[in-house]
């Protein structure tokens, strides 16, 4: 019994002790999957936030205080996403909070930040619903169908592709949504979808429904997974034979890409946010900045989560204040050229930003076109 | 009801129940704590209903987060899809309905999946539950009306400290009164040798599919609670590692003791939270990234209680405030 | 018919191999009847195939006339058997007291739902199991270690427990198997004043299998000789152990050991 | 579109098999000396395939060269990983624990799990993003009738036939072998017939560890991207191949593997969308007609 008190105390102080911390920096919790199967994508989101903090504390801070990043690892898990959203906001009452990266972690914070007035905005959350939670919830990447309508759009207007197929991963709404999107929208341009195959999360043999693709011969291919999975399928689809171009999401962009892929993810292109042959400032200094600091190229992820917390950062200066209803006006009505384009929030507090086709060449990634909403 | 003639475990928890409830309206514990409060209570639940199949009956099963699941999508369906109810004090009634029915919908998959516990022992039947946890979760995913990879989303947030406090002590409640009663020591019987239990008149194709039924149930029901607390339920939070965790927290406490059960559902679930919070407050003062050894530790405090407290932490003792007296009996 | 137990033609394989062949008999209410053979002559096997263990190739057992063959064991037990094991099969982990009570527990008429409820209906029969038991323990000499979990018995008093669970399942025919293994002189002794003790105060048929000489002959009222799965020889104690084939086939290899 | 079984998802559920395969031989050695489901065998699994992934790049730094020397050198130092922190985990996770409930060695088999994946993704020079891995052999493709073949399917194939051919040969004809057998059927009388039976477990656990280093380096360059969590999905898999064959016999784990892979190939070529659902179902089918699965004995239970 005595040792059970102590416990308690012991756990009682290290919580206390937690919730002590200096009042002349300004807190933004950040959110990702740190541990877990997730993990590698929560690294880059960290990264991405890091870096803008950084910058902006090198600038002068934030209203006149510097800024702390009060991170937190949410596994990849809805349960404890809700767990660490109330520890940010409860315990280490946070100002805003930028996170997380996958819509279903996302989804369990949000009501949270909602009922407790914290402005949050996910960087990578793409379900439809998650802004719709409430007037505080900001996204920074595209929804659901946009990027599989203009994929579509792309494949048959560009790629004179008539027939397509898809493969998404069964276990994730996003390459899901995209999936659906894009089937949807090449049907009704005309085009035909021979196949749409799922396969489990985690897989890394996906030959048995890409073999069911190839022999349904399509002249296109759409793969809405993450630059890991893309770059296996991308192999195995060419080593059952299959020549024709692939297209797919933002999940490709990353320097993993071609590096696990090789040639196989070659005549490959995807929609994305930006360029990173863009000459737009913003892009190049994000980019070599990111490359001194981290000794690699950004993803997508690290990308948004840098934009994510650059948006959020600009809405607290414009506010002139950390009350969450006046971050949360200030947001509203920003109009802000970052990495991934110029952000504007429509009604439903979704970025309004053109995307663009990024083809993959000789290993590199290329600037293919502009696509606007 | 019962709980008349067990009034020092009521008046335990009631006291627990106050003090929680008191410290947290005058702000000594903030709404974090109370958040980790209502997460190690579901686990109470969990833990202590997977000790009905696992500990008591002996009955080795990996996918008790299946049961979670079906308690989750049902009662959040009802709720959710069905009525469309806000969260509000008079539509509680239709809250408990729908973890009810989620709790015996779990239940009667319970019962299926006792039934090749007839057939199989250890580890094939362990086999056996995990892939019934893997086909709930295949097929959740491509159930569209429940949102298949979404997730079932919108649930209205019903759960809070008092309903899952009540759910996870009514749980304890009737294991322990189950467990400590003829019935129990059938329960029992099967685990510590079933050929003899069968020799002793028991029938225990009816006693092992009962406890899968209960145990299914409770587990339901705590899955109902997370998805009313979550205000959301996702196929991927009811997988293997779900159930492995839930095992994690019976084995650590002690098989077939129930105030074990109740400790590491507490313990570990703090464990987590208070490593979060010491490593934070190292990494700040020290500046380096020591939340990233968050998870190490957690696995390396796991086996050492492994190692050196073999049994668990209460082996298959309980305390004294668990048992009820013979004269109950 | 009079018998208690009658077994009638009674054959069965394991694989291609014979383990009973063509065996039937009748137990008469009220003996202590004993099977005696060398080890691999079948004796488990019968009391495996009378509860319902295995089921037999062929043939059937009849309880008070009753068909009761490749019934579930359960069930059997129900009907009025009770059986020991030649290992031990003991519910290690529980009480005593609680292995007695598991065996009564199949005769209790609450419902789960009262036993979660304690309901007055329960906790009368609750109690009526517990007193009932004590009694039990009380006979056999156990009762001062009710509290005790059962692993932690000294070899002896594990052997006495398994009869004791037995008698709890009020059982009209006791199958004792090999009883007196690993016993000493001293134990066998005790053992076998309980034996004929039980039967005359549970009012029970003791089926008794043994291959300690002196335990068969010594409290046995009815032999029977098997070997290889074939009985070579039976009657009273004293006539068997007269019997060539008997001597031959089993008493001079294990006759000198006890 | 023809028949789910064509000739080419016949190549691809054998493929998929024989890395199955060489996973669970391991899960299923291990289990029939010790009867505890090693749950961080899939580690070692991932460890091969890390181990293989540092000494390319170390030798290739030092020494230069690929092609199929290194290959081979990449596999002893895979293998030799996989043994390594297999008997490690052995010495201090299980073997204190050898005469306690088997249930609590397999939550430290599942703490060892966690322990081995949480510190390779900590560890600030493997960490959790994903990782390329390099290209050892050179891919070929054939074309064979209407199927294309990979030189990887014949690698993978032959590989997890010799060390299966060669694990047969061990437990059915060295000194060690005998030993394990004797210890798998009954520990107590091994000891008494003067068996170390320590020894014979610790040689279990390191020739069950370089199988699934082996096997790691074989899934690196099949499907070539490792990260820290790579094992569990196909450590489970190969659990349930092993169980599937009957568990502790060698040849039902070859056995169960390429079901295993077969099945799962055809599921998904019959419906993606309920692809491994549908294998779980065939699996528990297979387990409720033959409870002890394919090819294990039923267990001698003298009552």
């Amino acid at each position: 019994m005595k040792r059970a008190f102590l416990i308690l105390a012991a756990t009682l102080v290290a919580f206390g002790l937690a919730g002590c911390g200096g009042q002349d920096v300004i807190k933004i919790g950040g959110v990702a999957p740190y541990t877990g199967e997730a993990a590698t994508f929560g690294v880059s989101s960290k990264q991405g936030m890091e870096l803008a903090i950084e910058e902006w504390n090198a600038a002068g801070g934030l209203l006149g205080k510097q800024i702390k990043l009060v991170f937190a690892d949410d596994k990849g898990d809805p349960a404890e996403g809700a767990t660490v959203y109330t520890k940010l906001i409860k315990q280490d009452e946070v100002v805003a909070i930028v996170g997380t990266v996958m819509s279903k972690v996302t989804l369990a914070g949000a009501p949270i930040a909602q009922n407790a007035g914290v402005p949050m905005i996910s960087p990578t959350s793409t379900n439809t619903k998650v802004t719709e939670v409430g007037d505080y919830i900001f996204r920074a990447c595209f929804i659901d169908p946009f990027q599989g309508t203009v994929g579509a759009k792309f494949a048959f207007e560009d790629l004179g592709a008539r027939t397509a197929a898809a493969i998404f991963d069964v276990g994730n709404d996003y390459t899901k949504g995209l999936s659906e999107a894009f089937a949807a929208k090449f049907t009704e341009l005309g085009g035909s979808m021979v196949a749409f195959e799922a396969h489990p999360t985690g897989a890394t043999d996906f030959k048995a429904q890409l073999t069911k693709i190839v022999q349904a011969n399509p002249d296109v291919l759409y793969v809405s997974d993450y630059y890991n999975d893309v770059a296996l399928i991308a192999k195995q689809v060419r080593e059952l034979g299959f020549t024709g171009p692939m297209v797919g999401g933002d999940g490709w962009d990353s320097p993993e890409l071609t590096a696990i892929g090789g040639d196989a993810v070659e005549n490959g292109f995807f929609t994305n946010h930006y360029s990173k042959d863009d000459t737009r400032p913003e892009v190049r200094e994000f980019v070599a900045k990111f490359n001194a600091k981290f000794g690699a190229e950004p993803d997508a992820l690290a990308t948004l989560a840098y934009d994510g917390m650059y948006l959020m950062l600009s809405a607290i200066k414009n506010a002139g204040s950390t009350d969450g209803v006046a971050i949360k006006n200030s947001m509203k009505a920003l109009r802000l050229p970052v990495v991934s384009g110029t952000v504007q929030f429509d009604e439903n507090r979704n970025p309004v930003k053109s995307a663009v086709i990024i083809e993959i060449k000789g290993g590199k990634q290329v600037y293919r076109t502009t696509v606007n909403p | 009801m019962n709980s008349l003639k067990t009034p020092r475990l009521l008046f335990a928890a009631a006291g627990l129940y106050v003090v929680i409830l008191v410290m947290n309206l005058t702000g000594l514990l903030n709404d974090y704590f109370l958040h980790i409060i209502n997460q190690s209570l579901i686990y109470v639940t969990l833990t202590v209903s997977l000790n009905l199949i696992n500990g008591l009956t002996g009955q080795f099963s990996l996918g008790h987060m299946g049961f979670a699941a079906v308690g989750a999508y049902v009662s959040g369906t009802i709720t959710t899809l069905l009525f469309n109810v806000k969260p509000t004090l008079v539509n509680y009634p239709i809250f408990v309905l729908a973890l009810v029915i989620g709790g015996l919908a779990a239940a009667l998959v319970g019962v299926l999946i006792g039934f090749p516990s007839l057939r199989l022992k250890g580890d094939y039947l362990a086999i056996v539950t995990l892939g019934f946890g893997e086909i709930i979760r295949t097929i959740l995913n491509n159930i569209s009306v429940v949102g298949g990879p979404r997730g079932l989303l919108g649930i209205p947030k019903f759960s809070n400290f008092h309903v899952v406090f009540v759910v996870a002590f009514v749980t304890l409640v009737v294991v322990r009164n189950l467990a400590q009663s003829s019935h129990g020591r059938a329960f029992l019987a099967i685990r510590e040798n079933e050929l003899a239990a069968e020799l002793v008149g028991l029938n225990t194709t009816r006693y092992k599919v009962m406890a899968f039924a209960i145990g299914a149930f409770f587990a339901g029901v705590a899955g109902g609670l997370l998805g009313h607390l979550l205000q959301m339920a996702h196929p991927t939070q009811f997988g293997f590692l779900g159930s492995v965790l839930v095992l994690i927290m019976l084995y650590a406490g002690g098989v077939g003791s129930l105030t074990g059960s109740v400790i590491a559902a507490f313990a570990l679930t703090f464990l987590t939270e208070t490593l979060r919070m010491v490593l934070d407050s190292l990494s700040d003062m020290t500046n380096l990234p020591l939340g990233d050894w968050r998870m190490v530790l957690y696995a390396l405090l796991l086996i050492l209680i492994m190692l050196f407290r073999t049994e668990g932490l209460m082996g298959t003792r309980e305390a004294k405030i668990v048992v009820l007296k013979e004269d109950q009996l | 018919m009079s018998a208690l137990l009658s077994i009638r033609n009674m054959t069965h394989y394991f694989g291609g191999l014979k383990a009973v062949s063509e065996f039937s008999y009748d137990i008469p209410p009220g003996v202590i009847y004993g099977l005696i053979g060398p080890n691999g002559s079948g004796k488990t096997t019968t009391f495996n195939l009378i509860t319902g263990i295995y089921r037999p190739t062929q043939g059937q057992v009849f309880l008070e006339d009753r068909d009761i063959t490749a019934q579930k064991p359960y069930l059997i037990v129900r009907a009025g058997i009770g059986r020991t094991f030649q290992n031990l099969r003991i519910f290690g982990g529980m009480s005593v007291l609680d292995n007695i009570r598991a065996a009564k527990q199949y005769r209790a008429k609450s419902w789960m739902l009262s036993s979660v409820l304690r309901l007055p209906g329960f906790m009368n029969e609750e109690k009526r199991i517990r007193d009932e038991s004590m009694a039990l323990l009380d006979v056999l000499h156990l009762a001062d270690r009710a509290g005790d979990l059962a692993r932690n018995l000294p070899y002896g008093a594990l052997r006495r427990l398994e009869i004791a669970r037995a008698l709890a399942t009020e059982p009209k025919l006791l199958l004792l198997d090999e009883p007196a293994a690993g016993m000493n002189p001293k134990e066998v002794q005790d053992l076998m004043k309980l034996v004929q003790r039980v039967r005359d105060e549970f009012k029970v048929t003791v089926f008794l299998i043994e291959h300690h000489m002196k335990v068969i002959m010594g409290i046995c009222e009815y032999v029977k000789v098997l070997d290889f799965g074939t009985t070579i020889a039976e009657g009273k104690p004293d006539d068997v152990g007269r019997d060539a084939k008997v001597l031959e086939a089993y008493l001079g290899k294990k006759g000198a050991a006890c | 579109m023809g028949s789910i079984f064509n000739a080419q998802q016949i190549v691809n559920g054998l493929q998929l098999g024989s890395i199955y395969a060489l996973i669970a031989l391991g899960y299923t050695m291990v289990y029939g000396i010790v009867r505890l489901i090693n749950f961080a065998h899939g580690d070692f699994f991932m460890v091969g395939a890390y181990a293989a992934y540092g000494a390319f790049f170390l030798f290739n730094a030092f020494l230069g060269g690929s092609g199929l020397p290194m290959a081979a050198v990449t596999l002893i130092v895979a293998m030799a990983a996989g043994s390594v922190v297999a008997a490690l985990t052995n010495r201090f996770a299980y073997k204190p624990l050898r005469n306690k409930p088997k249930l609590s060695s397999l939550i430290t088999a599942i703490g060892v799990s966690m322990l081995i994946e949480y510190l390779f993704s900590a560890l600030p020079f493997i960490g959790a993003s994903f990782r390329a891995f390099p290209v050892l052999i050179e891919q070929k493709l054939y074309k064979i009738g209407t199927a294309t073949i990979s030189n990887y399917v014949v690698i993978d194939l032959l590989v997890a036939a010799t060390l299966m051919i060669g694990l047969t040969f061990l437990v059915r004809k060295t000194a060690l072998g005998r030993a394990m057998r004797a210890v798998s059927q009954d520990k107590d009388a091994a000891k008494l017939m003067g068996i170390d039976v320590e020894r014979v477990i610790g040689w279990t656990f390191l020739i069950g560890g370089a199988f699934a280093g082996a096997a790691g380096l074989l899934a690196g360059m099949t499907y070539p991207r490792i990260f820290p969590y790579m094992g569990i999905l196909p450590g489970l898999k190969a659990f349930i191949a092993a169980v599937l064959g009957g568990i502790g016999n060698i040849p039902g784990a070859m056995l169960g593997a390429y079901i295993m892979g077969l099945a799962e190939t055809f599921a998904s070529a019959f419906n993606s969308l309920l692809g491994e659902g549908i294998a779980f179902a065939i699996l528990i089918l297979v387990l409720l007609v033959r409870p002890r699965g394919l090819l294990g004995e039923k267990s001698a239970d003298k009552i």
